[in-house]
C-alpha cells in the first residue's frame, strides 16, 4: 500500500470519487488553477477540467449555497472554504439552509453536499488563520460534522461524507496535511461516519480527542506508559452525532476520562461529552471527567512564545494524563 | 448588459400589433381564462387563510394579493417539473400556477401531516415540490436565491441544454449578502438562471427609500453583468414577456437576466402586521386600483373571453371549490406524534 | 413600582437609557416607524427621531457590522435582529469581528455593542421563527451572551449590557413578552452580568435553566414540593461566561442537578453546565447530572400536535424531578 | 449616480494646466518627495520582510508592492487622526503615509509585544492605530467595509461635519455578502464614507475574470446610489484627485463614492503562494512596466524634484533606516506569556 501524507489522501479521495461519479465536483476559492492555498486540490483543475474544479470569487454564503443548489439536482458537491476561520459566513447556508432541507421538507428533498476546511493552530497564523470553529456546528440537528485525524480515514471518510445523503462538514486539521504519512490504500473505500476508533487499548484512563490532539495524545499516553499508567485513546472522528456507544463502553471500563480538544475550553465540544459520560457512565466513574482544551482567548496570537504557550502539547497533555491517574 | 425598460419580444412567437395581446405572445384565450380563474382561486385561498387565522385554524397567512399577475405571468414561462422554480413565502399564486392544488396550500396553511410542502412542519408560504421542481425554501430573506444559482451551475456542469433556473424574492431580500453572492456568481458564470424581484415597495414596514438605495431594483443588474428589466407587475402580458424572454436566453446559453416587477402588496405583510401604522389612508385607499385580478378580468371581458355573467358565475364555482378544499383540509388528523422525529437524516 | 410586561420592561430600559445617554441609538428592520415587528421599541422613533431609531435594510451582516462601527467612534449601538433565527448572517460579524476587536488590538480598541433577538417557540412560528441560538454564541471569548427570564432583569441586564464595554448578545424569549408582568422601577439601574439568581432555593435538587424555560421549572418545582420534593432554581441569565461559583454552590449544596433548556439538547449549554458540575463538584454528586432539552431535531413543527410534543413544559419537567428525586 | 471615468477637480484648489500636475492639485514640491520616500520607505520593509521570512523571523508577508501609488494618494486626502481609515491587508503603504514608521510595521511583522497595531497577537497586515485612526480588522475578506459605514453612521448620528471615514479594499472582497450590505447601507443613507477598491486584477489566484462578473468595479456602483470612479491606481496624482474629491463630497454631506484603482500586485500574493503557477512569464515580466514607484521618481526628476544622485542618496538613507528598524525590532523581547490572558474583557 502506498504511503501518502494527509493531505494527499484527501486529494486521492476527491481525484478516486470524481474520476468514478460525474456527479462529484469540486468548488471554492484558488481550488483551480492553483490547486488551493494548501494543494489539495492540485491537479484536478488539469484532469476533470474547469466545469468541475470551480475557482469561485470570495463569497462563502454564495460557494455553499451553490453547493446546495447543485445537491438539489443530484450532484454531489464537495465545497471548500478557504480556512475554518472564513466558515462564518456560510454558517446560515449550513445551519439554516442544508442541515434543515430534508426536515423541512418532509423527506422530499435533500442536500447531500460537503464542506471541507483546513483548521486548528500551528502554523503561525495567528488569530483568523488558526481558528477551531466546529462547535458552531456540533449543535445543528441534521448536519454531520468530520474531523479525521490519519491519512487512512482522511480518504476513508471524505469518501463516505461525498456519498453520505446528508451534508457533512469536514475539517482538516492543516498541520497534519504534511507532517503525517500513512498507509493508503489506492482504491476507493469508506470509513463510515459517526463511528469513533479506539487507536489505543488502555485499562486506566479513557482520552476522547480528534485531529491534530489524537497523535498528541497517543504520544502523551506513550510517555506516561512508561510510569505505568496506562491509557486508552479514542479518536472521535465523527463530532456530530457523537459515538456514544464507544465513548460509554471506553470510559465505562477505563472509569477515568480526559477529553483533549484545541478548540477553546468553554462551549466546545469536551462539554458535551463530559456530560454524556457524566450522565450515561456515572456509576462507573473513578474522578471527575477532565477536558483539557485551549485556553478561553479568541484562537492563537502570532507571537511564536505565545503560539507555543495557547497550544496544547505531548507534555501538557502527560501532565493532566499524571494528574489524573493520581485522582 | 444593458438596462431595458421595454422587453424586446424577437423570440416570442407572433408580433402582429392588430391582435390582442395575448394572442401576440402566442397565448390562447384558454391559457388567459384560466389565469384569471387561477388568480381569482389563489385570492379566493387567501382570503380563507384570514378567516381561518381569525378562527384559529392558520396560525400564519402570508398574502399573495396584488402579486398574482406576476407569479401567473411567470408560471407560463416556466415548464414545471421540467426547470426549477425557488420561490420565497409570497409566492402562493406561483405554487398554485405550476400545479399546486387549493387543498394543497389549505393543508399546508392548516400544517397538516399531508401538507406537500413539509409535512405539516413549515409555516405557511414556504411552498415546496419536488415533483414540479418548486424548491423548499426556509424563512431567512434572500437565502434562497443562490440555490438557484447552484442549481443552474448543475446544468452546466452536466451539460443539459434547454432547461433554467428561476427564483422569487421581495426588493428588500436585494439587501442581503447571499442575494449578492447568488447574483455575482451568476453574472461570472452566465448561468442560466433568471431572477424576478416582486417589488411592492415595502419590506415589511420599511420603504424602498429604507432599503433600496436606487430606485429601480433592475439598475443593480448593471453590477452583475446581466441584463435588468423592469416591468409592469400588475399586467400579466407584460411579466409573460418578459420572463419568457429571459427564460429562453438562460435556456439557449445566453445568461442570466434579473427582472424587476413593480407592483403592489394589497395586504399587510402577513396576519401578525398592522399596515395602517405605516401606510397613509389614503395610500391604502389607492391599492385597489392595482388589484392585477381586476386588470385581467377587464382585459377579458374587453376582448369578449367572458362575460360579466360568466365571471360571476366563475367566482361561485371557485369558491365552492375552496369550500371544499377547506373543508378536505380541516379534517384530516393531526400527525403521530413520533414523526417528529423522522427525515432528519437520509439513509 | 409600576407592573410592567416582559416588552414593556425592555422597552423603559431602551428609552430610559436613550434619554439619559446620547450615544445610544437602535437600529434594526422595522424598529423605526413601526417600532418592531413585536413593538419592543415602538415610540422610540417618535421620540428621539430616525437618527436614533433607524430603520435598515434586510442586512443583519451590516447592521452589526454598522453597529461595530458606531461603536468604535464611541457610541452605544443597541442592534436588533429581527428573529434570533436571522442571526446566523451576522455570527461573523458577532464572533469574528465584536469579540475580538479588543483583544486583536491588544485593548487599543473596543466594542461596545449589544445585539437584541427574540428567540424560542410557542408562538406557532415553526422551523424559523422559533429557534434558540444561543449556542452559537457560548463557546467565543470576548462575547457575553445575556438571557432574561423576568421584566425586572430584563431591564436591569439590558442597561448593564448597553454599558458593558464590550459585546453582548442579548435574546429574549418572545413568549414571555406579554405573558409574564412584574414590579420594574421607573429610573434607571443594572443588574450586574456574569451573575446567576437563585429564584428558589431548595435542599434536594438544583435546576439550572434561562429564560422561559425559569417559569416552567419554578412551576414544576412547585409542583413537586408538594410531593416532598425540594427544589433550588437557578436562573442562569448570563449564558457566557457563565457564574460558575453561583452554580458550584448550589450543586454542592443539593447534590443533585437538572439542566433545562428549550435549545436543542446536544450541543446547547447544557453540556458545558454538566461538564462543569461534573468536574468542580464531583465528591458532592449523589445523582447523573440530568439534561432536559428539547429533542435533536431542527426546530418546532407548525403543527400544533407536533409544537406542543416538541416543547418542554412543567408537566415534563416535573417528570424529570421525580425522577431525579427518586435517583 | 453616473459613472465618471474623469475626475473632477473642481474642488481642488489650482486648476492652471500649465503647471506640473502636482501644484495644479496644490501639492508642494516637498509633499511629492516625501510620498517618493514614503513609498521607496515602505517598498524596503515589504523587501525587508520578505528576507525576514526566509530567516525564519517574521512568518508571514504580504506585500503592497505595487499599490503604493494608490495608498499614498488616498493617504494625502485624509486628515490621519481626524478621519478615519479602514484598511485590509494589502495596505502597509496606507498605515505607513497615514503615520506608522517601519519599525512599527516590522514589530508587527515580527509579532512583537510592543507591535503597536496588535502586540503581536495579529499576522502581519493588520494595521491599526487607535492615535490615528486606522481601525484594526480581521483577515476575513470584506468584513470590515461595512465598520467604515458604521462609523459614517455614527458622525450622522452625532451631527459631527466636516468628518469622513475611508475603507480600503481589493475587487476580490467586493463579492463578499458583507460588502453588498455596506455598499447598500451607505447608499441608503448617503452616509459620509468612501469606498476605495484596489483592483490588482487578482484574488489570489483567481483572475478577476473569474470573480468580478463585470469589467470594471466602479460599474457596481449605479447598484448602490453612488458615482462610480476609475483611476489609474499607479498614478499617485490620479488617485489623490478622485479621492480628495471624494472626501470632501463625504464630508460636506454629499454622500459615498466608490473609488476604483486599476494597478498590479507586483509580487505573489504572500510569502505562501508562488504566482508563477498562474501568471504566464510574459505578464510577470511586464509587471515591472507597473511600478509606482518608478513612475513617481520619474516625475519628480523631471520636474526638478530631484535628481538622479539625490535619489541614490535617498536610497541607501531609507535602506540604513529600515536596517536599523530591523535591528531594533529584532532586539525586543517576547511578552510574558500570562500576557496571552490580556484585553479579553474591559474593566
Ligand atoms: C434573514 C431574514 N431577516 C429578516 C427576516 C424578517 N422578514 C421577513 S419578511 C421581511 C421583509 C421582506 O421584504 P421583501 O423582500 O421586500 O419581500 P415582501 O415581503 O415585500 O414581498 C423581513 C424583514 C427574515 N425572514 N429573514
Ligand atoms: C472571508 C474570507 N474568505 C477567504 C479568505 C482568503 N483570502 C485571503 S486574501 C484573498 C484574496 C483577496 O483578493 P482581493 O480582495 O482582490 O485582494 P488582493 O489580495 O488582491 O489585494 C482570499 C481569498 C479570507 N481571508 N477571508
Ligand atoms: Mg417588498
Ligand atoms: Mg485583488
Amino acid at each position: 500500500m502506498p504511503e501518502l501524507t494527509f493531505l494527499e489522501a484527501i486529494r486521492s479521495a476527491l481525484r478516486d470519487e470524481m474520476t468514478a461519479d460525474q456527479r462529484v465536483f469540486v468548488l471554492g476559492q484558488d481550488v483551480g488553477v492553483k490547486g488551493g492555498v494548501f494543494l489539495v486540490t492540485d491537479g484536478l483543475y488539469q484532469q476533470f477540467g474547469e466545469h468541475r474544479a470551480i475557482d469561485m470569487p470570495i463569497a462563502e454564503a454564495g460557494i455553499v449555497g451553490a453547493a446546495i443548489g447543485a445537491a438539489l439536482h443530484g450532484l454531489r458537491p464537495v465545497a471548500e472554504i478557504q480556512f475554518a476561520d472564513y466558515i462564518q459566513p456560510a454558517v446560515d447556508q449550513i445551519i439554516n439552509e442544508a442541515a434543515k432541507l430534508r426536515y423541512r421538507s418532509a423527506g422530499d428533498w435533500s442536500c447531500p453536499i460537503v464542506v471541507r476546511a483546513p483548521f486548528g493552530s500551528g502554523i503561525h497564523g495567528a488569530l483568523y488563520h488558526s481558528q477551531s470553529t466546529e462547535a458552531l456546528f456540533t449543535s445543528t440537528p441534521g448536519l454531520k460534522v468530520v474531523i479525521p485525524a490519519t491519512p487512512y480515514d482522511a480518504k476513508g471518510l471524505l469518501i463516505a461524507a461525498i456519498r453520505d445523503p446528508d451534508p457533512v462538514v469536514f475539517f482538516e486539521h492543516k498541520q497534519l496535511y504534511r507532517t503525517i504519512r500513512g498507509e493508503v490504500p489506492d482504491g476507493r473505500y469508506t470509513v463510515p461516519l459517526g463511528t469513533a476508533a479506539v487507536r489505543r487499548t488502555g485499562r486506566q484512563i479513557s482520552v476522547f480527542t480528534y485531529g491534530l490532539m489524537l497523535h498528541h495524545s497517543l504520544t502523551a499516553a506513550e510517555q506516561v506508559a512508561q510510569e505505568g499508567i496506562d491509557v486508552e485513546v479514542v479518536d472521535l472522528r465523527t463530532l456530530y452525532p457523537l459515538d456514544r456507544e464507544t465513548i460509554l463502553a471506553s470510559v465505562r471500563k477505563t472509569s477515568k476520562a480526559l477529553i483533549v480538544h484545541e478548540d477553546n475550553l468553554t462551549g466546545g465540544i469536551g462539554g458535551e461529552i463530559s456530560a454524556l459520560i457524566g450522565e450515561y457512565a456515572f456509576e462507573y466513574l473513578d474522578a471527575p471527567v477532565r477536558r483539557l482544551a485551549s485556553p478561553d482567548v479568541p484562537a492563537t496570537a502570532f507571537n511564536e512564545a505565545l503560539e507555543a504557550h495557547f497550544m496544547l502539547n505531548p507534555t501538557k497533555i502527560a501532565h493532566a494524563l499524571r494528574e489524573l491517574a493520581a485522582y | 448588459m444593458s438596462m431595458q425598460t421595454d422587453t424586446s419580444l424577437a423570440s416570442l412567437p407572433i408580433n402582429d400589433p392588430a391582435l390582442p395581446r395575448h394572442r401576440q405572445l402566442g397565448l390562447s384565450d384558454e391559457q388567459v381564462l384560466a389565469a384569471l380563474a387561477g388568480m381569482q382561486r389563489v385570492r379566493n385561498v387567501d382570503d380563507r387563510l384570514w378567516q381561518l387565522s381569525r378562527q384559529g385554524k392558520a396560525h400564519f397567512v402570508i398574502t399573495s394579493a396584488g402579486h398574482e399577475a406576476t407569479q401567473f405571468g411567470c408560471a407560463w414561462a416556466i415548464r414545471a417539473g421540467h426547470d426549477y422554480s425557488v420561490p420565497y413565502y409570497r409566492d402562493m399564486a406561483l405554487a398554485l400556477a405550476l400545479g399546486q392544488t387549493p387543498l394543497d396550500l389549505l393543508l399546508h396553511g392548516m400544517g397538516k401531516p399531508t401538507d406537500p410542502a413539509s409535512g405539516g412542519r413549515q409555516m405557511f408560504g414556504h411552498f415546496s415540490s419536488r415533483a414540479l421542481r418548486i424548491v423548499s425554501g426556509s424563512s431567512s430573506v434572500g437565502s434562497h436565491i443562490v440555490h438557484a444559482v447552484g442549481l443552474a451551475l448543475a446544468f452546466r456542469i452536466t451539460g443539459e441544454q434547454d432547461i433554467a433556473a428561476i427564483t422569487f424574492f421581495g426588493e428588500g431580500a436585494t439587501s442581503e449578502g447571499a442575494w449578492h453572492e447568488g447574483m455575482t456568481i451568476a453574472g461570472v458564470q452566465q448561468l442560466p438562471v433568471v431572477f424576478v424581484c416582486e417589488n411592492n415597495g415595502y419590506a415589511i414596514s420599511v420603504p424602498a427609500h429604507r432599503e433600496v438605495p436606487v430606485r429601480d431594483v433592475a439598475t443593480k443588474a448593471a453590477g452583475y453583468g446581466m441584463p435588468g428589466v423592469i416591468v409592469d407587475g400588475t399586467d400579466i402580458f407584460a411579466v409573460y414577456a418578459a420572463a419568457h424572454t429571459a427564460m429562453q436566453r438562460a435556456r439557449s446559453g445566453g445568461g442570466p437576466t434579473l427582472i424587476e416587477c413593480k407592483l403592489h402588496r394589497l395586504r399587510p405583510h402577513s396576519n401578525a402586521d398592522d399596515h395602517s401604522k405605516y401606510r397613509s389612508p389614503e395610500e391604502l385607499a389607492a391599492l385597489a386600483q392595482h388589484d392585477p385580478i381586476d386588470k385581467l378580468r377587464d382585459y377579458a371581458i374587453l376582448h369578449g373571453l367572458l362575460d360579466a355573467v360568466q365571471w360571476q358565475v366563475l367566482q361561485q364555482q371557485i369558491k365552492a371549490e375552496v369550500d371544499a378544499a377547506t373543508l378536505a383540509a380541516d379534517q384530516v388528523p393531526d400527525p403521530p406524534l413520533e414523526s417528529l422525529y423522522d427525515h432528519l437524516y437520509g439513509a
